[in-house]
């Protein structure tokens, strides 16, 4: 086979679909494998951040003195301690890490010491004076948004916002396409809801880490638990006045992520403790510190009204989205409303959307942000709307499913997507057709997200003995070691367990985007695939010499260098063993490289199918059965792929039942704990069902699409109308946590 | 010219219009030549933005070529989980 | 703060008695070590009870079990005739936490940390337990309903001790059940709770009935009218409605994040309902 | 404040240490004895990642205090495999990828070997109610549960 005509590979694999052992399994199964908190070195400090107690307050001063007085105690630092930077979102973000005149929510940042113990750190940050003067706060968006609210930050909204919102309104978008009130007109039935979601947290187990060290020199050093290595140098370096490259961020292994980790939140401070204090130290939030103050995500409140006709066609479809994402400016509600309407096909649609602040966290990534809570809205409707149309939900989907040649609601035209065959996929599932008991329901729901590309590095060297060292720089979250590997092996013709990749270091690798948006497998892949490519070419020249022919005369084929006819001379195989062996006599160490700045990652649909029981007498819900349709493109690892299918299925299900923030009338977190912050735990569940399809995206050369993100955003739906059913009342807030439900149950009558 | 769409809330920065035209052959050029003709835009587009030509989504990126034909969407820049 | 592990009881109290400042007993832990890392409390001294000898023995006496105060959840869940007897005292001891807690709490620190909502103490009152307490004044016993003071409080004095509780025998055809009800199947607070503890005469009409309610007061409280209730019936719809009239008028919750007052309402009820009929079951009882 | 002198046993070696009376057994296994598979996800014993077997007997070692390991035997993830030799329910766990971030492995592992010396042909329901106090939130439990009922049948068999 000629190189040339390898560009696309979507058949013939012989490692792509197999599910090897992944290539940090044994550190991770022994305990060996080295995550935030579990780096120490030699006379490390250890940081305490002190936060405030109240959700909004002017810091009218700080004083430090008792705790330097402490035993043990190194160093302090407030904000004063960092650079300002130019542009809002750096300002915001730094300021997010330690409060600069303001106290925002509670739990925010205003001061932290380092000292010998963790102990003493804490002990001393409870030592520190601070003098607030007390604000009057907000934290609903619905009171957020009202005019007398109490406004976070003025000056900070974009110019676009219509008349009539308070300064707490930062961004309002507006998506869609037609006439939606000619299309109503033609509506046979209308539905208009009113919805709301809670805000959930990523609830990684893995609490936020670091260990930062900085010379004289001003050279630092950081070992983190993080999505993005780079992303944290690019947020650090200029918040404590260093040029990028002094900076050496190290990625630890990473106990999850989801978004979570796509920000930073104690590295700046840990690195000005380390400035300040001349030593190491180690940062490790407590997981009452995670939940108050690193990143949950936006809640909602949104209005959504959609046109059927008697047979099912959505005439047209209008939302009205307002997020809250915390105390600072943020761009989620963009997604929520690109996405709400995504999966259909339609004539007339609109979206709106503001973003406000609130006294809250600043919100950060989780998993598809913005889609899940924007598609629960438009799942429900189309719900009501079938069931009271008496029309098969399914069916309903399918006769308005976007597809080739769609222009989808947030603008352009969709290429080659796979809802309708992810929705007949479920339609033909036995799921679909199994009978259902008493005060049991069924609930369907379609999921959608964009999927990213980007930058990304990787560096392929081959050994001297043959066997290949892949170095990129996207931290590994979910397997994505594995599947890297496995393309490197399948690109090179050789055995799976020959290439062992590991995640470099900022100055180790070049410039690599966070591991965010489903993009590693799709980007990181691309660049292996090429890396790959780029060393058969040096390995192809090297065979060349060695026969003395053309290097254009050189083909490879199954790990081996191969004359590409008999007018090339007649050669045996030349295998990569033997050209690694030879490399030092034929011209030297043999790698290839390649730095991806790719496009064209592909949207991915997924539906998800799911059976409830509710208890009429508690309103508890226990899901029953549960299966997950979607398209993957290309299933690299098919294992790892079923893996994120199922994780963001039973994020999803928390997020539907259980989890919420809480927060008192006094503008305080009430739930930040694994206790009364509930996600899933094994006995709440039953198994959960996968039915992978493998739809090639003609973006990357093996059909690869983002998986990881899709699959969080149909549960809420999904739940949502399956205990809609079973209840007999339609249920239009989240989470459906059991007193909620019996309250609708009841007041049904 | 290419015709480039706006998402709906840009309006208010090219005086009502939803589509409007710009020239150039790659996604320097015709983003250049948006901020030129519609200096409202001028600060959304250095902000970050992402284009989605003939229906993929590309971030802002220099060099992708466009044509005349392309079907262009203005779009904001993503992030993700 | 000290941490002293004394081998006998009578240094034990006397280390409680002379402490200076904020002293806790540590039997599993559980709870203790929670609230030390909360800085809800920051002890001075701590006493670890569970080298002291009998603190761990479940023993049998005149027909019913003495459960030392440092006996965990697993230990009561694997003894076999205990589990026979009161089959919904274990059961609602080893609902307190995860395997993991289970291996370490203890029915008398579940009860010395008087949380309304603690799991055991529902099935405790319901079946008539008792509380052996030793301190520097001697030993009493004290009806278990009569240990908790409040939220968090108790009715122990300085330097006192819960060294084991008593589950008295029964007669024969009796049965008892706890339920709670919690968001998610495990790992989280009782909303709402119920504990039952029945017993039949011999033409199959319930006899004797104790009905217990917990998180939904300051403390767990027994509910004379609901199990007086049941006596002389076989559990039908309208006794069981009676039942559950009179446990919602027991009940006197709060609004909190684990549920609205009027849920927990309605939910105690459901729970003592299926609680009953689960221990009438037990007891050999047909309808 | 005086540290306490302590000898235990941990993962079969005599281990002796000196602790605060505050300290927990999950900081002196960590910061102590460098054994830094049990995580610390909580501290509250609501997560199962600092799972070890204290006596044989499962518990969240956020919640034992340092000073009360001493004359007993600790059981920790590090002490699962035998040289080159994985546990089966290590085998298992990457046969079936049941990890994915793998930061509640450690605890996972421990709890489930406790299960199975306990239980050793335990239903789906039980493996689910057993494990519910470790918290995993990349997986959805599936490929676990999976993984440890079928290192049970493995374990049976052999």
């Amino acid at each position: 086979m000629n190189m040339t005509k390898r560009l696309r590979k979507t058949e013939g694999f012989k490692i792509v679909g197999t599910r090897p052992q992944r290539p940090d399994g044994i550190e991770k199964v022994t305990g060996r494998a080295l995550y935030g908190a579990d780096l120490s070195v030699p006379d490390m400090l250890h940081g305490a951040v002190l936060r405030s107690p109240h959700p909004h307050a002017r810091i009218v001063s700080i004083d430090a003195s008792a705790a330097l007085e402490m035993p043990g105690v190194r160093a302090v630092v407030t904000s004063a301690d960092f650079k300002k930077q130019a542009k809002f979102f750096m300002q915001d973000t730094l300021d997010n890490c330690m409060a600069r005149d303001f106290a925002l929510y509670d739990g925010h940042a205003v001061a932290a010491v380092a000292a010998k113990t963790r102990k003493q750190a804490e002990e001393a940050a409870a030592k520190i004076r601070v003098e607030y003067e007390i604000l009057p706060h907000v934290t609903e968006v619905e009171d957020a948004m009202k005019p007398d609210a109490p406004i976070l930050h003025a000056g900070r909204s974009y110019r676009n916002i219509p008349e009539g919102n308070n300064a707490n309104v930062t961004n309002y978008v507006e998506f869609g396409h037609g006439d939606v009130e000619a299309g109503f007109k033609d509506a046979d039935l209308i539905v208009e809801r009113s919805f709301k979601t809670a805000a959930t947290h990523q609830g990684y187990i893995e609490p936020n880490a670091c260990v930062a060290s900085m010379g004289p020199d001003g050279r630092g050093e950081l070992w983190v638990t993080t999505q993005g290595h780079y992303m944290v140098r690019d947020f650090c370096a200029p918040f404590l006045g260093l040029e990028e490259s002094k900076l050496r961020v190290t990625p630890s292994e990473i106990g999850g992520g989801f978004g979570g980790k796509t920000t930073v939140f104690l590295e700046p401070v840990a690195l000005a403790l380390a400035q300040k204090s001349g030593k190491p130290v180690k940062m490790v939030m407590s997981r009452e510190e995670v939940f108050r103050a690193s990143g949950p995500t936006v809640s909602s409140w949104t209005d959504v009204k959609i046109g059927m006709t008697r047979d099912g066609k959505i005439t047209a479809a209008q939302a009205k989205l307002r997020y809250q994402g915390g105390a600072f400016p943020c761009g989620t509600i963009a997604l929520g409303a690109m996405t709400a309407f995504a999966a259909y096909d339609l004539e007339n649609v609109q979206a709106l959307g503001w973003n406000v602040m609130t006294n809250r966290p600043m919100q950060a990534s989780y998993r598809a942000p913005g889609a899940p809570m924007a598609i629960y809205t438009v799942e429900s409707v189309v719900d009501e709307l079938s069931q009271k149309l008496g029309l098969d939900p399914l069916e309903v989907r399918l006769k308005n499913a976007a597809k080739k040649g769609t222009k989808s609601s947030y603008g352009p035209t969709f290429s080659d997507i796979g809802l309708v065959a992810t929705l007949e996929a479920a339609k033909n599932h036995p799921h679909y057709r199994a009978p259902l008991g008493p005060n049991q329901g069924r609930g369907i729901s379609c999921g959608f997200w964009f999927n990213f590309g980007g930058n990304s590095s990787v560096s392929l060297h081959v050994s001297p003995d043959g066997t290949v060292a892949v170095t990129e720089g996207n931290p590994d979250i979910g397997g994505s070691r594995a599947s890297i590997s496995m393309m490197a092996a399948e690109e090179l013709g050789i055995p799976y367990d020959k290439v062992r990749t590991i995640v470099g270091d900022t100055n180790s690798i070049g410039y690599s985007d966070t591991t965010d948006g489903s993009r590693v497998t799709f980007t990181v892949g691309i660049a292996t695939i090429k890396a790959a490519r780029d060393a058969i070419r040096v390995m192809k020249g090297r065979a060349a010499k060695v026969w003395g022919i053309d290097e254009d005369a050189v083909i490879w084929e199954d790990g081996a260098a191969k004359p590409s006819g008999p007018n090339a001379g007649e050669f045996p195989p030349m295998t990569m063993e033997e050209i690694a062996r030879n490399a030092f006599k034929t011209g030297g160490p043999i790698a290839g490289h390649y730095e991806a700045n790719s496009d064209g990652a592909g949207v991915s649909f997924g539906v998800h199918l799911v059976d409830v029981e509710v208890d009429p007498e508690t309103g508890f819900t226990k899901i029953l059965r549960y299966t997950v349709f979607q398209d993957a493109g290309k299933a690299i690892h098919p294992a790892y792929v079923e893996g994120q299918m199922q994780g963001g299925a039973v994020q999803g299900i928390g997020w539907a039942l259980n989890e919420e923030y809480i927060y008192g009338a006094d503008g305080r977190l009430q739930n930040p704990g694994f206790l009364d912050y509930r996600i899933p735990v094994a006995s709440d569940l039953p198994m959960i069902d996968t039915v992978i399809l493998e739809i090639p995206n003609p973006g990357h050369p093996y059909g690869v699409r983002g998986v990881g993100e899709t699959s969080i955003v149909p549960p809420l739906a999904a739940i949502s109308n399956a205990v809609s059913r079973a209840a007999d009342v339609r249920l239009c807030e989240l989470p459906m946590s059991p007193p909620r439900v019996l309250a609708a149950i009841d007041a049904k009558g | 010219m290419v015709k480039v769409t706006l998402w709906g809330s840009l309006r208010s920065a090219t005086g009502g219009l939803e589509q409007v035209e710009a020239s150039g052959t790659n996604t320097r050029e015709v983003l250049d030549d948006l901020a030129k003709k519609y200096p409202a835009l001028e600060t959304v587009i250095a902000g970050g933005v992402s284009l989605a030509i003939d229906g993929t989504i590309y971030k802002d990126a220099w060099f992708t070529p466009i044509s005349d034909s392309s079907e262009v969407v203005l779009m904001p820049y993503m992030a993700g989980g | 703060m000290r941490f002293e592990s004394p081998a006998t009881l009578e240094d034990a109290i006397h280390l409680l008695a002379n402490a200076k400042g904020t002293a806790r007993v540590l039997a599993g832990g559980t709870d203790v070590l929670v609230q030390m890392r909360l800085g809800l409390v920051t002890p001075d001294l701590v006493v670890d009870i569970k080298g002291i000898p009998g603190m761990r023995d479940i023993t049998p006496v005149d027909g019913g079990y003495r459960i030392g105060a440092a006996v965990t959840g697993a230990e009561m869940g694997e003894h076999a005739g205990l589990k026979a007897l009161w089959p919904g005292v274990v059961e609602a001891m080893e609902l307190v936490g995860s395997t993991q807690v289970q291996g370490r709490a203890t029915m008398a620190g579940n009860l010395c940390n008087a949380s309304p909502a603690a799991d055991s103490v529902p099935a405790m009152i319901a079946a008539d337990a008792v509380a052996t307490i030793e301190g520097p004044l001697g030993l009493r016993l004290l009806p278990v309903a009569e240990v908790p003071a409040g939220p968090g409080k108790t009715t122990l004095t300085k330097g006192e001790i819960i060294t084991s509780i008593f589950l008295p025998a029964r007669p024969k055809h009796s049965g008892d059940a706890y339920l709670r009800f919690i968001p998610r199947t495990e790992m989280d607070i009782a909303v709402s709770s119920a504990g039952v503890s029945l017993s039949l005469g011999p033409d199959g009409m319930v006899e004797f009935a104790r009905v217990a309610i917990g998180a939904v007061a300051p403390t767990a409280r027994l509910v004379e009218e609901a199990g007086a209730a049941l006596v002389g019936t076989q559990l039908d719809a309208a006794t069981l409605d009676r039942m559950m009239a009179a446990v919602r008028a027991a009940c006197d919750p709060i609004d909190d994040k684990r549920g609205t007052a009027e849920f927990r309402t309605k939910t105690a009820a459901v729970m003592a309902k299926r609680a009953a009929k689960t221990a009438f079951a037990r007891a050999g009882g047909k309808s | 404040m005086s540290k306490i002198h302590v000898t235990t046993t941990v993962n079969g070696d005599t281990v002796e240490y000196l602790c605060e009376p505050t300290e927990t057994l999950l900081d002196v296994l960590r910061d102590r004895l460098n054994l830094t598979g049990a995580k610390e996800g909580c501290s509250t014993g609501d997560c199962g990642a600092c799972s070890v077997e204290l006596d044989g007997r499962l518990v969240s070692s956020c919640l034992v205090l340092a000073a009360e390991a001493g004359g007993k035997t600790v059981a920790t993830v590090e002490g699962m495999a035998k040289g080159e030799n994985l546990h089966i329910l290590q085998e298992k766990i990457l046969e079936h990828a049941a990890l994915q971030c793998g930061v509640c492995t450690p605890g996972i592992l421990v709890a489930a070997k406790a299960l199975l010396a306990k239980n050793p042909d335990p239903t789906e329901e039980e493996v689910r109610f057993w494990l519910a106090g470790n918290l995993c939130r990349c997986t959805g439990y599936d490929k676990i549960i999976r993984a440890v009922l079928d290192a049970a049948a493995e374990m049976r068999g052999a």
